[in-house]
């Protein structure tokens, strides 16, 4: 019996994919939690859209300041290196194609890339779209932690998002509770490529929860993460 | 002699009128106007337009702009209440009472930096291909599907700062410029709160803001 | 015999209308002299283009800086109060209407209001715009001064310019070697209101040198300028 | 672990080949890579674009850009050089070696400004009713008509500034940034001349531009 992937373990493999120097921008929820699990050895920049190059720890005691807080109204600290600046200044960097990976939340990935993660339609709510679409339509590469499937086992990964767009055609990667799938738009209509599936999970039961075409990469290899306790 | 220095809140908020749009800086907790939104919130004005990143913000700490209907519309990033109920701003959209435009963030700082930059519009491929595009002019640059977008400007903008001297250049601290600086930029009338104004000039180091684009300051401690 | 007035009266002339507390960009030429001859009670801030807020006076001795420059490549000083920034930044407050009044240099001015001030038709030679466009597009008040005829004493201030624009309907005062003049366009095809004129010039003699229609204000004073050596 | 400090002019200029386009920051004396254009000019390479304010001072300090007929292209807002008689590019032009577009300088600096921010085009009122609107695309907003521009990117961008330290962060002494710090952001390369090269990492208050937007740091003495 397959175990899928807690969110943590989710996090840790989306960050082993973060390459020594890349400017990362983390959305809220999962996609934070890539912080804690990047290879040490590896020197990283986070972005945080609200005006931060550099992002450090969550500030402690003395070095919290209420006026020094990341997209996710977090107080933190500065990395080495890390620099401030206006939030006009902040998504021109992320639109004008200089953020190297930013790492989103997802209802729904289609095969084609189109990603949908905000939803306007939550009955008597207003809708929130925050820097989604900017980091979906800007970043060098937009990869997606999201669950495999929704709460009562429909696909998440599909043909046609049934959700709102964020942007279309972005999504080149996808770490599912289940399996790590690259977006391969070169099939009609786009599909997924299963890179990686965790132990005890069969190819067909892979392909039965996946509500797109998915093809299995030729070095298709277990998806093997480190027990981790969970994070906040 | 220029002197930007006014001495109470009355003075920093005189002359806004019902109507008036009015942005507000702020992210999370950072940046935000918290003296000048409780002055300004007791005026009892109606029909006001806001631009401000996220309005449930606005609400949790003054209450007083919803309780009363101040607000008639709202240009916003992130329109939605805290919880499972709809917010005061929610009920009042539902009732017909408000009505809002939902914006890209990075969409709203272009806008706003465009508002004080000359530019009345401009192309982004940001919001192609999705709901917020529907009935919008788009046009294709480099294969990319783009979307007409037009400056935003404001009677009004309310900042936070650290630190200001006589000729209104502002220094801020942290992430506390946030969407403040371009708002500075795109109203006709800039009102600053900051922790100290500073009887020495600010060194042109400092100054992350020119006095330029700043027509009162006001000393007064973080609000939240 | 009326004089005409020098450069540096011309420019002690138009440096008068400027109010205290004005955001103010001077063109080349004649224009830069005007910082010369502010009032001494009034605190203006000039704005250069290059990235200045706040111009100081040319730099002497130690204080020079090769890296410190105006928009005439000068070495200068910061005044108090003063910032710098990039040029993107610089004119987006041209262009966004930050700056009170820019005083340019002219070759002609039309009774609409109508700029020409850059030439591309020197024989040989290739165009030269800078700043100019932007700034007679975008500043809130547009001054020129300029000679009131041209060396073989044909007019400058006409009904159409014959040089290329720099930009339409945008001047609203000449400051002459003769006269002050407002853009009037209330009238068809707009004219020029006289506001000053040099003593012992003739109405009929100003009319004369004018190459568009002419109205003289009702309270039309005579134009008086002390004595000043000639500035750099 | 991030470094983008290089040893040599060589290393600096690695891989920029025949027919780039190249940014090259300035203003005045102020902000000149004139190490990195010195290099570049002795590289021989030829059909390059220069995207530069002023074109006159290239030809007075590096000569030898047209006395090889290395530039095919120049991108600038002023075209003209000193003198009576006309400089070695502008016989260039007449002789159909080069070509050139004029571009008003605040279009410049903001067509610049996007190619660094993603915004393909932009409407500006500067330009419009000039013969340099002539055969463009005009539309009016707010009773006022507009051009429409397009961003400006190139290959690689050349800098001069104070200090750098191993992250690319960048400070700027005096009037240094001028078109550099947009520049960076625009060009695919960037590659910066420091007088200092600061072994402590410069603190965020002294980082006019992010490191993100430099590839590459060189030290060198100013060199007019």
């Amino acid at each position: 019996m397959a175990t899928p992937l807690t969110r943590d373990q989710m996090a840790w493999r989306a960050a082993q994919d973060l390459p020594d120097g890349a400017y990362v921008n983390l959305g809220l929820g999962m996609p934070v939690l890539a912080a804690n699990y990047a290879p040490g050895d590896r020197e990283i920049f986070y972005h945080s859209e609200n005006g931060i190059l550099g992002v450090g720890p969550v500030a402690q005691g003395a070095e919290i300041d209420p006026e020094l807080v990341d997209a996710g109204s977090q107080r933190v600290t500065l990395r080495d290196g890390a620099s401030v600046f206006d939030s006009a200044a902040s998504f021109a960097m992320i639109r004008g194609g200089h953020i190297d990976i930013t790492i989103l939340g997802g209802f729904q990935v289609a095969g084609n890339g189109d990603l949908a993660n905000w939803d306007a339609k939550v009955p008597n709510k207003g809708p929130l779209i925050g820097g989604a679409m900017d980091l979906a339509a800007g970043a060098k590469a937009v990869h997606v932690i999201m669950r495999h499937s929704t709460r009562d086992g429909g696909a998440r990964l599909v043909t046609t998002c049934s959700y709102p767009l964020t942007a279309p055609a972005c999504v080149k990667r996808v770490y599912t509770d289940l399996a790590v799938l690259d977006v391969d738009v070169g099939l009609a209509g786009g599909s997924f490529v299963a890179r990686e599936i965790i132990p005890g999970l069969s190819r067909e039961e892979l392909t039965a929860a996946t509500g797109a075409p998915l093809i299995f990469a030729p070095d298709c290899r277990e998806l093997v993460a480190p027990e981790l306790a969970e994070g906040t | 002699m220029i002197d930007k220095r006014v001495d109470d809140l009355q003075a920093a908020l005189a002359g806004i009128g019902p109507g008036a749009s009015i942005m507000i800086s702020g992210f999370g907790n950072a940046g935000i106007p918290g003296n000048l939104l409780h002055g300004l919130s007791g005026m009892g004005l109606s029909g006001l337009t806001m631009i401000l990143n996220a309005i449930r913000r606005l609400e949790e700490s003054n209450p007083v702009f919803f309780a009363e209907g101040q607000i008639a519309h709202v240009i916003t990033t992130a329109f939605r209440g805290p919880g499972q109920a709809p917010a005061a701003f929610e009920r009042q959209w539902q009732d017909g009472k408000l009505t809002f435009e939902i914006v890209p963030q990075g969409t709203f700082a272009e806008r706003i930096r465009a508002g004080g930059a000359g530019v009345p519009a401009f192309y982004t491929p940001t919001a192609a291909g999705t709901p917020l595009a529907e009935g919008r002019e788009q046009r294709d640059f480099n294969d990319q599907t783009c979307v007409l977008e037009t400056a935003l400007t404001a009677d009004v903008a309310l900042l936070r700062a650290e630190k200001a001297d006589r000729y209104g250049n502002l220094f801020f601290r942290g992430t506390q410029s946030n969407f403040g600086a371009a708002m500075a930029t795109a109203a006709r009338l800039t009102i600053v709160e900051v922790e100290e104004i500073s009887d020495q000039t600010l060194p042109p180091a400092q100054v992350h803001l020119p006095g330029i684009y700043v027509q009162r300051v006001l000393q007064a401690a973080r609000k939240d």
